[in-house]
């Protein structure tokens, strides 16, 4: 098994975090795991993107150019890593935000509404986790109750508060997929 | 209808880079307004830093150069004495200027370089992400100094503008601030007569500008200026330090 | 074409800093619930007949996004 | 400990510098390397250590060698340009014998160039980029858990030689995440006293910190030594990993991210039925050249990836000495090669290979 | 017979390699004196510059470095991060200490490094060969000021310990001239204040002996001396800049 | 001019620069090459220039950068250790593409070392000492007279190319006096204008001065025009003598000062009856590697002697790729080594011909 | 042995500066028209009676040439 | 014709000038020259030394480890040269200064009185020029007229009053040996 995962979006919709929880998970299901973010200077406003790779062998490149799966949080990341995706992966959208289609037939499209999900439970930055919730209905690479117990363990503790929220919003972003 | 606050010639059409509420894009404006009213846009030369105004070489629509981190003043040096009849003058930051090139600037004030120095101290490091900088307030959090500077192991707020008037080779040394619009007429003002200094041929001169970094401090821009009033402009005092006639 | 308008927001340029609404003496520079391309919710002043043209609201705007004009 | 955690690079070399018992940092931020300063500022007030961000990099490279002399286990980390200013300090570090380990996550250059991964500063590292004759131990992890391993281990070598070692990564090594296990931790009072060091010199004749020698016939003694010493280094502490050499008919060289990439790329060539290997030198000095003059005896071609515009190479065409084409593929200013690009440069070699 | 005057146990054996009559060795004495006196001789480290005091590491006798050009702060910072409970000082010519090592001085003035230093201005570069420093007097003839120093194009004489004294972080700094006997007496009462503001952790300490440099300066070592008095006192005014209680 | 006058090497240099047009030098006292700068003091204001003592050798070499990017011809000189301070200033003048010209009288190293002459630089100055792929264009001199004809056409090639170029030398060089003659005087008035310098945007499009680029790709799309800038190097700019190779059985290769001592240690081989020639290398960079791979087919073997510990040895050894033996012969940390001890060595080979 | 004069030269570290000369007030310190195995004139004390111990030109001797003693 | 030439002494000796104004003499002949000095920090007391070659053909290196003749003005460079002249060749020795006798009868000692003979002439410090008189009337290498008439080059104007008693010293050195 070897799953190579690109998440992106703007800045603070939080996809470096849900991308290091599903590292965090798939590290404790015993896999091989990597999480990579894209990095520039401190000069706000662009896209945010990071790549995991679970593996159940040692991982070569920790960089991906044909992603098994692409999640996209906005209209810009749909548009920089919806030409990347592996033939026959998947890509999941964030429909909340991005009307857009995706121009490709030959890839799954799941359109995940996060941000109004998010909002019906009351805080729209857990949009992520709706997106992660539905990844891993979806997938099945890791699983999504090892998630959740992950939460506590990549949370700051001071965030710890935030649990319950977060496992609502995995568990919506799961049942939209099931 | 006349236009009374319009878009300066000396800035380029690009839109800056800045985070919402970075006050580096008041300073850019104030100083292509005062070198457009003196009229030396096709004779002046600047230089920028390494910071988060590394990119003023976009902005500024004259000759311009992009010197390494701190060395601005050394960089300038080099194009006034090849050019003494133009007008050159350095942006910037905080580490720039009071940390890694803390020797360029004070030999360039004591040589009486006849340079033009904008100094926008916002008491951190905002392009690599706020780290701590020499004039980080006593207390205050930043990604280096995550207790707090401290004063036993870290120092004071490094006071610049003070240090350089001691120095005889300096002609006009001022400190002002951008967190409102009376500050920022007074701040055009110094700007103005930090260029005049080098056109008039005093000396050097240099602008220290308190400015704020909304990003780094983890504050809304609004909520930011404010933490500059009340908490940068009693750290570093206001005014001019010294002005030779 | 007449400018008739005394405050002009170049709106694309705008990053939605709210600066600009803390200093108008008429306070009538307000964030609009519109988003410009780059995701910024941008200022505006819609009684541009009580503007004085005092010009603050351009002065501490970081991204000079603001024009003003004062009848001649 | 023997746990394992999710750590990036930069803050995983970090907690190794201190489960190594080094308990002193000084450096000056830079891009792509700050959370390994900024994790430092956070841990070492813990452990009773000191973080101190010096004015400059010329400045930390001169407390580290003051640190050093007083006997203390010490870390610095730059990138680049950073590291271009601390290149007087290291050839004194040197020249002294001083140990102490520094941290180079290279990018993009030259001059200010960008900060996206680079591996552009091979030569600076492995030949000296200061003046003089002086080597530095330089190791190239590939994985954050070899970066924990090798930092771990660059203080010992550098106490056992008395001779700054060097950690070179870039942009992807220091920003990644992986698992990694810190399977040893040493308290700095276990370490055994260096009676060379500056503490005052109480009971004892005093003791100098110098790189100095007037009369040439002194300075020249010493640099014999210096080479004795790294005579030894290439005898002792070569290090590297081979993948797939056994049946292999090109092999691929490279070192750190490159490496890593590459492994994908032999996967994806070996798929095409062409049989690649890969020799990744850990240490690129001492550089492992017998192994690589072993395999210029058994395959066919070398080709040699790096992310600049050929550097190492150089390094691979003497040890190969003749014996072998090798070939050279670089992508430079912070690009990153793809392992579909190195599969389709095997594929052009191969027309090429006699 | 009681010993009024003799060798201080802080100095080896070693015979200075100094010009005759260069004041590098009076300095030395001082203080090696002033170690004796503190009876910190085996809890003393010291830094020596590049200048023609780069043997130092050789007369005192207590553990020494051999700091780069200029950087002997930043070296004295980690020895004394290391060993906070040790006492360390530098000394450093004016090439070394106002010229390269600018940025490196003053930052460990501001950080308040519990460090002393021993700053010899004698208005030249010595080791070098007589090149202008950045202390060199107005007018003075050097290597590299063949037809004197230009204040236009040079700059005018730096003044290291006013400069010093604005910072926050400088507990002791004062000024001391070595020309004669009553001199010699004053800067040695400054160079042990010096040691004590150390020891009492009060911060960064400082001591800038005007020094004699016959050779560079082309004048017998008599001449010397009263040409120090004559010209470098009324440049460089002698005194206490600053003492914290 | 025509005249012969007797100089020394530093003083020949200077006097170099201001007849090619050069008015400006901003450098550091260090010794062995103060006589340099010492010159330029009182050279420089006679014909107009400005002569500046910079406050350090990192200074000294932003203003180089300031100067040059204004459009003049600039100088500046120093030895090792304020060569290695200059590093992170000359990788950003190489990147920017200003034309330079900076001067390194070696001496022994590493670290404050000694001020004896030494070539223990030369893969700093050769391979780029800085960070990032870039490459100065490196002459090394062998008496006073190719001094002051390699200083002059420095600054062509510098302006050629857009590229800093570095004269080496060393205390040999620098101190010592020929008789040497200026064939010609650019007066800098007449010197084309540098359409790209920053002069104040007068009735022009701004000219901006940058290493700066944050898009890799863009990034690295300068490196693919420095490379192609030093691969045009390579073709044009190799520079060296030979002597007496037609029957030579051995090869001396040697730069510089050393090279001048081979000539009187190819004089006794010969008394001897050993066939004995040299190649010396007059640009280090580009490396003249055809002429060596030539000699590689007909000699039996090489003996590079320089003053290090063996640099230059291996730019020649790449160049023999492994057609003969390649001896190397050094001495370090200021010690010169005599011709007397060449020949011996030459000996000891002689046993080891095949 | 009993230390008999009250000043001392250490004459083979005397550099011939003659600096000591200039501060005596008893004016004793003179320069000896021997030179010592480095070339230079050393100093020297004849009139030890006339001594007052004060210590001046051990003071200003950059070369530490000179101790002086003081009866008890 | 080649003649490498060593000159030594104490610092202030003028054995610096001595060389420069035998290798400019030289040049003024025609001949290949170099003048090679010995250089060291600018700490004093020690000795300094030069070495000169003149040549018809071009000159290999400008160092000399078995000159042809040796010139010392004290004794320790007495020790450290005389060692170094070739078999056969001539050292010629300070006897004002230096009484130690040279141990090596393989070569041509020639004892110069010169500080005397300057200090007969009323300058001490143009005992160089006697020495160097004494040599050029031993060798031959260069016209003694030759170097007289590059006094006024070699000398700084503001020392041109000194060409005279230069110019006997030279001559009173060249008597010595005629
Ligand atoms: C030699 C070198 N060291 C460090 C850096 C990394 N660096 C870039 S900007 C910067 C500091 C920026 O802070 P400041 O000067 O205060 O400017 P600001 O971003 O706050 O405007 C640093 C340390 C660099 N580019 N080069
Ligand atoms: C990096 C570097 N730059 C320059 C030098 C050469 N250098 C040695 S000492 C010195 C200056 C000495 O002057 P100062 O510090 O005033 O000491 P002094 O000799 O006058 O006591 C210089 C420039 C060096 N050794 N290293
Ligand atoms: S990080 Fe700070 S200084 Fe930089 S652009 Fe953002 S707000 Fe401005
Ligand atoms: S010009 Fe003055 S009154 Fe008009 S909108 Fe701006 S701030 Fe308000
Ligand atoms: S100050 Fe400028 S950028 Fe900020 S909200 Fe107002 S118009 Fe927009
Ligand atoms: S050169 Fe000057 S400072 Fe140096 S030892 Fe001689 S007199 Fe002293
Ligand atoms: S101690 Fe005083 S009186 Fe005696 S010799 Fe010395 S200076 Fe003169
Ligand atoms: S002061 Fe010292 S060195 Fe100078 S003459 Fe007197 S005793 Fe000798
Ligand atoms: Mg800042
Ligand atoms: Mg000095």
């Amino acid at each position: 098994m070897k799953e190579e995962i690109i998440m992106a979006g703007f800045g603070g919709q939080g996809v470096m975090s849900m991308g290091k929880l599903l590292a965090y998970a798939g590290m404790k299901e015993g896999d091989e795991v990597s999480w990579m973010p894209s990095y520039g200077p401190e000069m706000r406003g662009g896209t945010a993107n990071c790549t995991v790779i679970i593996s159940s062998e040692k991982i070569p490149s920790p960089l991906s150019s044909r992603p098994d799966t692409v999640m996209v949080m906005n209209l810009p990341s749909l548009e920089k890593f919806a030409p990347m995706v592996k033939e026959g992966g998947t890509i999941l959208i964030n429909s909340s935000l991005i009307a857009k289609e995706v121009e490709r037939d030959d890839i799954e499209v799941i359109k995940v509404p996060a941000n109004e999900i998010a909002n019906e439970l009351g805080n729209s930055r857990v949009a992520n986790m709706v997106m992660l919730g539905a990844y891993l209905a979806r997938k099945n690479i890791v699983k999504l109750d090892t998630v959740k117990k992950s939460l506590k363990d990549v949370l700051p503790e001071r965030r710890h508060d935030l649990i319950p929220i977060n496992e609502e919003a995995l568990d919506r972003g799961a049942a939209l997929v099931k | 209808m006349k236009l009374v606050a319009g878009y300066p010639d000396s800035l380029t059409e690009k839109p800056f880079h800045y985070c919402p509420g970075c006050t580096h894009g008041i300073i850019h404006r104030l100083v292509a307004e005062v070198i457009d009213e003196l009229g030396i846009r096709e004779e002046t030369i600047g230089v920028a830093p390494v910071g988060c105004s590394v990119l003023a070489y976009e902005y500024f629509d004259v000759d311009m150069f992009e010197a390494s981190h701190g060395r601005a003043p050394a960089v300038a040096t080099g194009v006034k004495r090849v050019h003494p009849d133009k007008i050159v003058f350095t942006y910037q930051g905080d580490g720039d200027l009071a940390s890694i090139g803390t020797a360029e600037i004070i030999h360039a004030a004591n040589r009486g370089e006849k340079i033009t120095t904008i100094f926008v101290n916002n008491a951190i490091y905002g392009m690599t992400g706020g780290q701590m900088a020499p004039t980080t307030l006593v207390g205050q959090k930043t990604t280096t100094s995550p207790f707090g500077r401290d004063t036993n192991t870290a120092g004071h707020p490094i006071k610049i503008s003070e240090m350089l008037s001691v120095l005889d080779g300096s002609a006009y040394i001022a400190r002002v601030s951008v967190h409102d619009p009376k500050h920022i007429r007074q701040a055009k003002k110094a700007i103005k007569k930090a260029f005049q200094v080098q056109i008039e041929g005093k000396g050097f001169a240099l602008v220290e500008v308190l400015s704020a970094c909304p990003t780094n401090w983890g504050m809304a821009p609004v909520e930011a200026v404010k933490w500059l009033a009340d908490n940068m402009v009693p750290t570093y005092p206001l005014g001019e330090f010294k002005e030779v006639e | 074409m007449e400018q008739v308008k005394r405050v002009v927001f170049d709106e694309e340029r705008c990053k939605g800093c709210e600066l600009c609404t803390t200093v108008c003496p008429k306070n009538i520079v307000k964030m609009a619930d519109r988003i410009n391309s780059h995701g910024y919710h941008p200022a505006e002043v819609a009684a541009q007949e009580e503007c004085i043209s005092c010009g603050l609201c351009a002065m501490i705007c970081p991204d000079v996004v603001i024009r003003v004009y004062r009848p001649e | 400990m023997g746990e394992k955690i999710l750590m990036k690079g930069n803050e995983a070399i970090a907690e190794a510098a201190i489960k190594a018992g080094c308990r002193y940092f000084f450096g000056y931020p830079i891009t792509p390397q700050n959370a390994l300063p900024e994790y430092m500022s956070r841990r070492l007030p813990e452990v009773g250590g000191v973080f101190l961000q010096a004015e400059s990099e010329v400045a930390a490279s001169n407390m580290v060698y003051g640190a050093a002399g007083a006997g203390a286990r010490v870390l610095t980390s730059s990138s680049s340009p950073g590291i271009s200013l601390k290149m007087e300090g290291i050839s004194y570090i040197a020249g002294a014998e001083l140990p102490a380990v520094i941290v180079n996550m290279m990018r993009g250059g030259p001059g200010l160039g960008g900060i996206q991964p680079s591996q552009s500063d091979y030569f600076q590292a492995t030949k000296g980029g200061g003046h003089g004759d002086y080597r530095l131990v330089v190791l190239a992890p590939s994985s954050v858990q070899e970066a924990v391993d090798l930092t771990m281990e660059a203080f010992e070598i550098a106490d056992r030689y008395r001779n700054p070692v060097m950690i070179v990564g870039d942009g992807i090594i220091g920003q990644m995440m992986e698992p990694v296990e810190f399977k040893k931790e040493i308290d700095p009072a276990d370490l055994p006293k260096k009676d060379w060091a500056t503490d005052g010199a109480k009971g004892r004749e005093k003791n100098v910190i110098n790189s100095l020698f007037l009369d040439p016939r002194e300075l020249e003694k010493h640099n014999l030594k210096l080479k004795a010493k790294y005579d030894k280094m290439k005898e002792k502490e070569v290090r590297y990993e081979t993948y797939k050499m056994d049946d292999a008919e090109l092999v691929i060289v490279a070192y750190g991210t490159t490496a890593r990439i590459a492994l994908s790329a032999i996967e994806l060539a070996r798929e095409k039925g062409i049989k690649v290997g890969l020799i990744r030198p850990i240490s690129l000095f001492p550089f492992p050249e017998k192994i690589i003059a072993e395999a210029a005896g058994k395959v066919n071609s070398f080709l040699v990836v790096e992310m600049s515009a050929g550097q190492m190479v150089e390094d691979v065409r003497l040890a190969v000495n003749g014996k072998k084409e090798v070939y050279f593929y670089g992508r430079t200013g912070g690009m990153v090669p793809s392992p579909e690009e190195i599969v389709e440069e095997i594929v052009k070699i191969g027309g090429a290979i006699k």
